[in-house]
């Protein structure tokens, strides 16, 4: 088991005909991903590793019963192409573009939404079942299938920590990077519930950081709701105040809020153990696996 | 990025929403010039980015030719919070009755827009609302859905309007909220909302704050953007091309993501030392861009040290090295170079950088150890 | 309601789709006059209601004086489906290279708005959807979502557009949707819309059918309303108030709801018998209400009884008794009143019938075959 | 059993201070009906009938826990209301007003849908369950208890059929009129399921009429789902094409589209038995009752 993807995902991808999306159908081929066409308008008449390119999602979905996309899109054309595939009815939407304009995410998260549609991203590697399927462009080869559920706010982050779980001999079921803008898809507590009732996860890792409350609504959470356990990391524990840390997501209000060591503090109330190295992760995660 | 009040202003005008007659000066013979057309009836306001204007004493009232001459020195002479006033705005004085709060942002926890009135105009709208929160009100509002009259109720409501007042101030909601939305805002504020002895209500001050995501779609308000007052590393890294953070410390960090770099950040701290500058390379850097990211961060003169952390995924570690052992020769003696590898083409990378001369540590406590030794050694 | 052709030319000006130059003429004379300013190299289009206006010699082109002379007394002369040409459209004359059909509706099953669009231009769409299906195209627009880029892939896609048809059609296809939104249209055409040797896409013909329900809210289009060729039943009912719908016998049903009036005329038309109207009291009516009913269908010369078929849920019976007994010395005797109370106060309703010298009927049937008695009686 | 409305249902009424709202508030309260409060802007220094009124659907949702809406305002505010029940997270709204534009159900019915809410009408008497609840004007006293479920377009039909089935003794479940516009929130083929899973119906009677395609699309639905029996009556048999009969959606397309023929053929086929007249219909529904 894992959450939202596993090896029978039907995956397309949108914008497969440019450099970057034909570069990672690729590799999500290569992974075993169950990559079944592409959308490229005007581009029908090609084929991009062996695969179909439609015009529209609508068509793509029709022929091939998708279940997710992926967009390779540039932020300017990242609406349309998230709200094409939700309109579509895709159930997952994966958009790793960096520099979506605020209020196209604020209207596009929402649309999803109402549509019941899982949207992840944008500024996200995207989300990997090691072992089953990737949608995604994370460097595939450091992750390994069990039992640690991941959620990022940061790319590099998260392979960082799976490199730890990894080399320590730990794998993971799901991984999914949510991306450091302040307004994305799904975060932190739309995907606990999820990994709660999945039975191959037995231990959660959120890896926050600072800016917004995204990580003191998932302590909440955590705190009425889970009983598989939670681990956490912070960072920016250094960042100082009003400075936007790279992330456009990532900054302390003057004031302090949203601060790293705000976060740990509500994290730790809940009863979440909060790692201060993300070399500690792979120790802590181990008192829960059998 | 902000913007200046008068700039503020001038998009709330366009958009139908009523301001005090004003104009920009530049000099003092130009605020005195503008004062005339006003009878010298005038306030003169600072135009700077930083809070707390009034309070350090950035707003004056004149009502002679004198006056006007004799503030106007002061203020352009004045430094604000460290920000020097360049212009000033020479606006109509207002007789003021009533003063409100109007703003539109996004509600963080919801990540809905939200609508924020408060009866307390004038104020620090966030000290307000810690002190008074009922004295503030949020109307969260459906983004797909969009304002509508319904949202516009509670308003009414907190702020005991009758009719002709809610006809006055509904309209200006709608056109704070196609500007919030049509100008790419990621906050905009009238602040106070006034309404003033004959009955009129206008904008007496406001605060836009531009999304730079968007600004492709924006060249309007492009113009309106003032690059001086840009920290100067932030803008020499913009025009290459990289987002880049400057900081007080004496260690420039280049990471391939901005979570490692804030992580490396936080690791030095433990170990006392500080950054001078983050500079993130994004994903997929090239050896070309390697280059240009060191020659960024040599123009910063705080730098000590230069800390490369790098966990490849798209971006691979070969590319880095490569960019690193081209650089070398620029950087002068006193400045070192450290670099941690890890991920895609590893070994190819340590290989590059052996033979540059260069050791790569493979982990993060252990390059951020190696920075500690060679600043302190220095010292 | 429906408006002309010129009309709806006018409503696709002002939102910047280009359409010919051309001028309304309502004279022979007067289509001269316009015709030489366009050198009389001139379309004059009949403007008529009905469809098919084409086939049945509607329109015709002149390239002289004499010939637009001709041709405009010919159509002021003529009768389209009996309704008469009193307006003529003096238009340019149009190189056409290619017709295309565009248009925006309900889709009636999943009650979302549908962009269709079709190569076929200047063909009734409905016969071109039965007939090659494959030649029309349609896509359903999320009424929340509005238009988006994303939807007109598919028209691209359809007419093998290049990127220049693509630019030049896509804003038609924006400005079309925003007519259909903002001016409150059950349905917008533009057929055809052609592309013209010179490379210009133009409007050459057009449709819009208003939302009679949406009429307060757009008073420019209301004035476009040509009330004379309203059906003189209809609209004598609609200045008091009511929906009447005008039929060819000489029944007229008067009925607390559209549901039963309908069930009523299936139940005459079962016994061979049509209606001269409907008219529908709506809820509620009181006994003014009813008199001014009655007036209205005495109006109608076709009317040789009158059926009040009243299931009273809101309505009152009493009400309905009240104002039909006090209408019963207006009714000529030639013309017969047969009545069916139900529901709220039924009782009260046949005593007031009974002291007025009539009976109730208590169900639908009953009422139906009284009807039929009396008019099969008086024959 | 009943659907959608039982005696727990907790109602506002929007338009409460106006003549109608305040009357039919009285009528909805003398019937057993649970009506909490009331909204109208501005008017929240007032009680009607004891009920406490609110300025908005918000603060009543707060404040009384509501679960259903019903709403007394004019069509030409009708959107803004809708919207604001729906917005507020209403279950069920109900709006009767005659006259609402065109677009603007067109855009509120979908986004209802998107928000999960049950949107009845507009030009709709409501919906009652006999002798438990009523969120509604019609005249409660011709229903009776019972097992018959019943969706109408029009409301005097409805009037009309139930009247004979209560007079020859059967009673119904859940009465819900749909509305006579060509767009409105819920249609046949959104209650037959419901009324498919209330144990408590034995037979439903659809009471449709010219125009749409509403019922041809219920046909097929219940063909493929239904074990519950299904009786119709379609109104317009007589009616000429082309002219719009009284109800905005009471229309035959030029051509016989949506013609009370047509509709009946396919009813049929579905076999689903057709009334010919409305006094048909409590005989016809005797034969699945117990």
């Amino acid at each position: 088991m894992s959450i939202i993807l596993d090896k029978d995902t039907k995956i397309i991808v949108q914008g497969i005909t440019g450099r970057e999306g034909s570069f990672h159908a690729d590799l999500m081929l290569k992974y075993g991903a169950n990559v079944v066409g592409g959308v490229t308008p005007g581009k029908s008449d090609q084929k991009v590793h062996g695969l179909p390119v439609f015009d529209t999602v609508k068509e793509a979905a029709e022929a091939t019963d998708t279940d997710a996309s992926i967009l390779f899109v540039p932020p300017r054309f990242s609406r349309d192409a998230i709200l094409e595939a939700v309109d579509a009815g895709l159930e997952i939407v994966v958009t790793v573009a960096e520099g979506i304009p605020f209020h196209d995410m604020v209207y596009c998260r929402e649309y999803a939404n109402k549509n019941g549609c899982t949207l992840i991203g944008p500024n996200t590697p995207g989300i990997i079942s090691p072992g089953k399927s990737k949608l995604g462009f994370m460097a595939d080869s450091i992750y390994k299938e069990g039992s640690v559920g991941m959620i990022s706010r940061s790319a590099t982050l998260s392979y960082e920590a799976v490199n730890n779980l990894t080399t320590s001999g730990i794998g993971q079921s799901t991984v999914v990077g949510i991306g450091g803008d302040p307004v994305q898809g799904v975060t932190f507590k739309d995907l606990l519930p999820m990994f709660e009732e999945d039975p191959e996860t037995e231990v959660v890792v959120m890896i926050g950081e600072i800016g917004g409350t995204d990580e003191e609504e998932a302590a909440l959470y955590v705190k009425k709701h889970m009983k598989t356990p939670v681990i956490a990391f912070i960072a920016g524990e250094a960042a100082p105040e009003g400075k936007r840390m790279g992330h456009a997501g990532a900054i302390v209000s003057p004031g302090g809020e949203g601060s790293a060591d705000y976060k740990k503090e509500k994290l730790e109330e809940a009863g979440i153990e909060v790692a201060r190295k993300l070399t500690d992760i792979p120790a802590l995660c181990k008192k829960y696996i059998d | 990025m902000k913007i200046y009040e008068y700039q503020a202003k001038e998009v709330f005008a366009e958009n139908g929403i009523e301001t005090p007659s004003g104009q920009l000066a530049l000099s003092v013979k130009e605020a005195v010039e503008k004062a005339e057309e006003l009878d010298y009836k005038v306030a003169l306001k600072s135009q700077v980015h930083v809070g707390g204007r009034g309070k350090a004493g950035g707003i004056k009232f004149a009502s002679t030719k004198e006056e006007v001459e004799k503030m106007a020195e002061d203020l352009f002479n004045m430094k604000i919070k460290g920000e020097e006033v360049n212009r000033l705005l020479i606006e109509e004085q207002q007789e003021i009755k009533e003063e409100y709060y109007l703003g539109l942002t996004l509600n963080r926890s919801k990540k809905t827009d939200t609508l924020i009135f408060s009866r307390s105009g004038g104020m620090d709208i966030e000290e307000v609302a810690a002190e008074t929160p009922e004295k503030v009100v949020k109307v969260d509002i459906d983004p797909v859905l969009g304002l509508q009259n319904f949202h516009l109720t509670p308003v009414a409501k907190a702020f005991d309007f009758d009719k002709e007042m809610s006809k006055k101030v509904a309209p200006i909601v709608k056109k704070l909220y196609e500007i919030y939305k049509n100008s790419d805002c990621l906050l905009v504020e009238i602040n106070p909302l006034a309404l003033l002895t004959d009955g009129s209500v206008k904008a007496l001050d406001g605060k836009l704050e531009m999304d730079d995501n968007a600004r492709y779609r924006q060249p309007k308000l492009l113009t309106m953007w003032d690059e001086e007052k840009e920290e100067e590393m932030e803008l020499i890294g913009r025009q290459a091309g990289f987002v880049v953070i400057k900081l007080s410390g004496n260690v420039s960090i280049i990471s391939n993501g901005a979570g490692l770099a804030i992580s490396t950040l936080d690791s030095l701290q433990r170990h006392g030392i500080n950054a001078a500058n983050i500079l993130d390379l994004s994903g997929g850097a090239t050896s070309e861009k390697v280059q240009k990211a060191v020659d960024v961060v040599l123009q910063d003169s705080d730098v000590k040290s230069i800390l490369f952390n790098i966990f490849g995924g798209i971006t691979r570690c070969d590319e880095i090295a490569a960019g690193v052992s081209a650089s070398l020769k620029k950087v002068p003696a006193d400045i070192s170079i450290v670099c941690r590898l890890q991920g895609t083409n590893r070994e190819e990378g340590i290989k590059i950088l052996k033979e540059a001369g260069l050791e790569a540590a493979s982990d993060l406590e252990e390059v951020v150890e190696k920075v500690v030794k060679t600043l302190k050694g220095g010292e």
